[in-house]
């Protein structure tokens, strides 16, 4: 599905051999991450994860059409590749696996991406008051050229009445927000087709008068050129836009959840299809973009930065207990200072 | 002549001689003067919900402000009340001050996900990084006589949830200071504005917020009228009848201290202790049912401080553990001049042993 | 817009001359009902209503495609004509707006229509919910054939979330639901056009695989054939199907609105079209269905039964106090019982 | 063995000689095996929820309910909470007895409409025509190092709402009583099952709910632990920690009594008075944030009933006024041992004036 007009300038450019690669390069560190963190809950340097294994293509080309400079991103719990993508410090990204702070401790101002979001499309209506902000802005002569919102949400997430809210006040508003939708087939431990009644999430848009775009959301250029035909639709003001990337969810929902009490590994194997990065490796060998040291480097890559940040989140150490008191507001209360004082002399004994 | 007399005593601290900068006004223009004060001095602040715009609210709170600041600062949303939180979230992530409007407090709840998951929490969530100055307006209480759902009492509710700030003006004068000071917090506030009162008039001293009290802010609570046998605690439209019941009580010889909590979280624990050290004795007030209301919170912090000198545990009259009832009941349920006075007595008479 | 499959058998059969013209002393009683309640709020009589001048066609054409001994209908706060058509004592009706009780003091299992409801959006998942219901039982083999549930909702309710998670839930259990949606133009202060993106909440229904209506909801011959089409889809067990029946609130949003600060009367002329009660009328005079004499009697008896229920909403006392703690629960609770003999020391002085 | 003794002693009520019908499981399987029975007993039971189908749930408390009852009667909903709370509700007026899950407590909140405003009233405004006999099932409270939104307690919001009833299990013999208790009500109960206490095991007496009291219903509060010198009351996790308290005060000669309130609405008035009159010294213990918590209820109906005979104030020793944190910071979060310990001290020591 496609109801998008075609791109033009900019956004229809096609991608160089050295986009190409840094794609692979970025598809390749995400995995390896990705694979790692399930080894470090193993180990157990981390108490729970959420791996994006197979999401790697739509997840890295879709953080990649991002300008960081005035765009503003708005995750779930499972992007761990669009933080990468945009360059997000690992380290404070991951230590919300790690148990340290809920939500990251990357900044999400400099970084251009909210804090991680555990509400299924708790994020998604920010994106559309986020975006609105910039019509407003640029109405005001504020900022110029406005930015865009981009906000991921899942198959399942789609369920949640706030979609359908953040849908409709953005189609209203003109908000220049796009909806990325990761149809990975399953919520947990229900599937796309006992979830969503029609069958596609994409299929929704047109209700509300919002052009959606269908992709393979495993071939990660298809992924980019959705994107940024997106992206320069809503910087254009001609409001949202909503793309869903059809992939699968190769891996367990979490780290304690137990795919074969749900679906068997033959079923997996037929639904998942081919593998994202393999795919993309394939093409960028058989178009003579990258070679076989391309590949080997960009893995050795993808080794060193990984235990780089493993050594990160393993020197991370426990949030001062104050913080728990002190990041409450922005202007204390008398109240929250006396619990404070009692709970340093109870507990830290000062 | 101002209409508090009616309602039992103008407030104590604002008894004393009418300043230049006093004006007779209702609880509804005031509000909308402060909105219109509010959106001239800070270009961030918005304001939008149900019919906020080219209607200016069912409650006319609003009135003119599209007309005068633009319909970009001053709209319409579409009818969802997660929506309005959610794109308010949105908005202050981005560097506005939203000030939304829920219609009334019964259509708060499909927004309390985002009330309370992400309102009330993104600042502690970004570390500080984006806060989150949203002032949601709720026309609160009952009492008149409206549909269901047109009267609830939240106020426990949002209390108990950590990082939102909660507060209810008692006439046109807190109503006035207590939305230009919340409107300027960089924390969210809940503003409960007692829509029984929308309508009553009385004087607002638009220079000081406090008499005697210059340039200070509207925190904590305020003793509306002084007394020394019992304080009767109170907020919204509580204040007023509690009032009237130290009129009533006053014919009788008792002299009972009213003490308006203004801000419902953080609650002014100094303020309650002061007075009740003083009266030695307390009674709470509020419509909302009794189990695991407010008033809990506030009896156990005047019995925490004030242990040693009560004589006679805290009493509540609240409303009852029953849904809000229809108009033709609900002078039963909301605690009336009878019910306070049977409080009060129970409490004067109390005998240990 | 109809993407429902034509309709055979019962549904497709035309109304005879006696329905139409019991179609039509239904909408002169509901009118006259309706406009006189808005007098006996200007009166004190009661303290408030929401009129639904101008929706006579819709709302009487609906509710005489329900089946009263096995189909259940989900009002808002406007379906009074839906009630009178129904057969709804309308002194218990009306009692909602006298303030005698929230919901009103009909028995709703008997009549079939559920409390009257002030949550927009409020009973559209109840009705997904009994409806499914009704599959269990004909599965279990309880009933047979199954009930459909009716639900209403406005063009402001269909903004709301749980509208979302309704269609989506009905549509993947393939419950007996019908949508009616009652686009009358406004949500208060607010068009349509700025509430609904995209123009149309039938336009959603494709989104969900559900089929979809969009009618002319002031011709009530339309609106029966188009609702009795649904029930039938419906009932058949071929899940939920909505329609959007455009018509106009030509009144106040209720006794307290003012229309005039947001809507001039000429605007309101040219938006509303034809009076749905005077095109039915001519119309029925046209094809020669019913004479001047008829259309005398009907509005005579229509008067009589207007002062009749004024008489017992002028007569109806308030409830006892009790019932505030009696209905609460089917098992009361110590606490209730203590605060209940307060309530009568103190206000009864029992 | 039971459990038990590591967490501080048996409860007192059924330390007795151990019956043939008791048997060791985790409270999981007690809950699990309560809803096989419900499901057995009256087909007009079903459950539902995310997940809850062929899962067994992420706690797996439905595990293999769905297989042995039917995909008819236990079944996977989509993912939106009000969606599942507004189709309990529709259920019930059908005529089902729906026993729907919340996977976690924090997504009780976009529950909340329907909770309050359609579930809680709908008996009330059918005029008891439509009883709304559900059971919500909410896996709740911390402890488990969960993400953000997983360690939320809500009893002090469903307490206060009219027509709700609420209740928290502390131990499998708890949970399977109440369970199968709550799920043959007429009315609306919220079932707040402690996470953290899962896959903890302990005897569960299937035949007797209270021991001596044979066939009795479990209502009510219920003395874990007999004691003279001081309550503490308590319900869900707390429970077990606080009876270890009991055991480590008990070397210092310090006798206390451990009340598990277990229902949270209606509470239990009547056990805090008889418990407190004896000990004349009460804390109260909760994980949720202090203010407007539910321990502010029970110290006031506490102090309504004691005020004569209370040697000190009520104490609360809760979380505090901050989002629930993250697993590195929860210990410091949830009333530790240490935190109580103070409590106890405080009360022990005061001295009035
Ligand atoms: C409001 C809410 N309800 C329930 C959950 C529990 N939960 C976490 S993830 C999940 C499934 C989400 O599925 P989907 O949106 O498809 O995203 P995916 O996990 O596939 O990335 C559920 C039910 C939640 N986090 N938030
Ligand atoms: C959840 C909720 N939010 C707000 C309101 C206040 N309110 C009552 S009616 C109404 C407009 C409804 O418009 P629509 O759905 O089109 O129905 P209509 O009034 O036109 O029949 C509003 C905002 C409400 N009743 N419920
Ligand atoms: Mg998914
Ligand atoms: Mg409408």
């Amino acid at each position: 599905m496609d109801t998008l007009p075609a791109a033009s300038g900019e956004a229809a450019e096609p991608l160089t051999p050295a986009q190409l690669r840094e794609l692979y390069s970025l598809m390749v560190a995400v995995r390896h991450l990705d694979t790692s963190a399930i080894a470090w809950q193993r180990q157990g340097i981390i108490p729970g994860y959420a791996p994006e294994l197979g999401q790697e293509a739509a997840q890295v080309g879709s953080g990649y059409a991002v300008d960081t400079t005035r765009d503003f991103v708005f995750p779930t719990y499972r992007e761990m590749g669009v933080a990468r993508t945009m360059g997000v410090d690992m380290v404070a990204y991951m230590s919300t696996h790690k148990a340290t702070w809920h939500g990251g401790l990357y900044d999400p101002l400099e970084s251009r991406l909210a804090p991680i979001q555990a509400v299924v499309a708790g994020s998604v209506l920010h994106a559309v008051g986020w975006a609105h902000g910039q019509t407003l802005s640029a109405a005001a002569g504020t900022t110029a050229p406005p930015g865009v919102a981009l906000t991921y949400f899942g198959d399942g997430a789609s369920s949640q009445g706030d979609v359908h809210e953040a849908l409709n006040f953005a189609a209203v508003l003109k908000a220049p927000v796009v909806f990325f939708v990761q149809n990975n087939g399953w919520a947990i431990s229900v599937p796309t087709e006992r979830q969503v009644a029609g069958g596609s999430v994409a299929a929704r848009a047109a209700g509300y008068g919002v052009p959606a775009l269908q992709i393979d959301g495993d071939d990660v250029v298809a992924v980019v050129e959705a994107t940024r035909r997106a992206f320069a639709h809503a910087r254009a003001g001609n409001g949202p836009v909503l793309i869903e990337a059809m992939t699968y969810r190769r891996g367990p929902h979490s780290t304690s959840d137990d795919p074969g009490r749900y679906r068997s590994l033959d079923e997996e194997r037929d639904a998942a299809g081919a593998d994202p990065l393999e795919r993309f490796r394939q093409r960028l060998l058989a178009d003579g973009i990258a070679d076989d040291a391309f590949f080997a480097e960009a893995l050795a890559a993808a080794k060193a930065e990984e235990e780089q940040i493993r050594a990160g989140i393993q020197a991370l150490g426990p949030r001062p207990g104050t913080e728990m008191f002190d990041l409450v507001f922005q202007e204390t209360t008398p109240a929250l200072q006396a619990q404070a004082a009692n709970w340093r002399e109870e507990s830290e004994h000062v | 002549m101002s209409n508090s007399t009616l309602e039992g005593g103008a407030a104590a601290s604002t008894s004393a001689a009418t300043p230049a900068s006093t004006t007779v006004m209702s609880m509804q223009q005031a509000l909308n003067r402060a909105l219109d004060e509010v959106l001239a001095e800070n270009p961030r602040t918005l304001i939008f919900g149900e019919d906020c715009g080219r209607l200016g609210g069912v409650f006319r709170i609003t009135d003119g402000l599209q007309a005068k600041h633009g319909a970009q600062r001053v709209f319409d949303t579409p009818l969802a009340e997660s929506g309005i939180l959610g794109m308010s979230v949105g908005l202050a992530m981005a560097g506005f001050h939203p000030i939304p409007e829920v219609q009334f407090d019964g259509f708060a709840y499909p927004a309390v996900n985002q009330i309370v998951c992400q309102m009330a929490r993104m600042n502690y969530r970004s570390r500080g990084t984006m806060p989150m100055p949203i002032t949601l307006r709720v026309p609160s209480f009952g009492g008149i006589r409206a549909p269901e759902h047109h009267g609830e009492s939240l106020e426990a509710l949002f209390a108990h949830v950590p990082g939102l700030k909660v507060v209810s003006p008692s006439n046109p004068h807190e109503a006035y200071h207590l939305l230009k000071y919340a409107a300027t917090r960089p924390d969210p506030v809940i503003f409960m504005e007692p829509k029984s009162r929308y309508w009553q008039k009385d004087d607002v001293d638009l220079a000081h917020c406090d008499a005697n009290d210059d340039g200070a802010s509207p925190t904590g609570a305020k003793v509306q009228r002084e007394g020394r046998h019992l304080t009767l605690v109170a907020w919204g439209a509580m204040v007023a009848r509690c009032l009237q019941v130290a009129g009533l009580a006053a014919e009788d010889g008792i002299d009972i201290e009213v003490l308006d909590l203004r801000w419902l979280k953080p609650i002014d624990a100094e303020a309650l202790a002061a007075s009740v050290r003083k009266t030695r004795r307390a009674v709470v007030v509020h419509e909302a049912p009794l189990t695991s209301g407010l008033g809990a919170e506030v009896a156990q912090l005047i019995t925490q401080s004030c242990f040693d000198t009560l004589k006679a545990p805290v009493e509540r009259v609240t409303g009852f553990d029953v849904p809000y009832p229809s108009g033709d009941l609900e002078d039963e349920y909301i605690p009336n001049i009878d019910r306070i006075l049977f409080g009060i007595q129970r409490v004067l008479e109390y005998k240990r042993g």
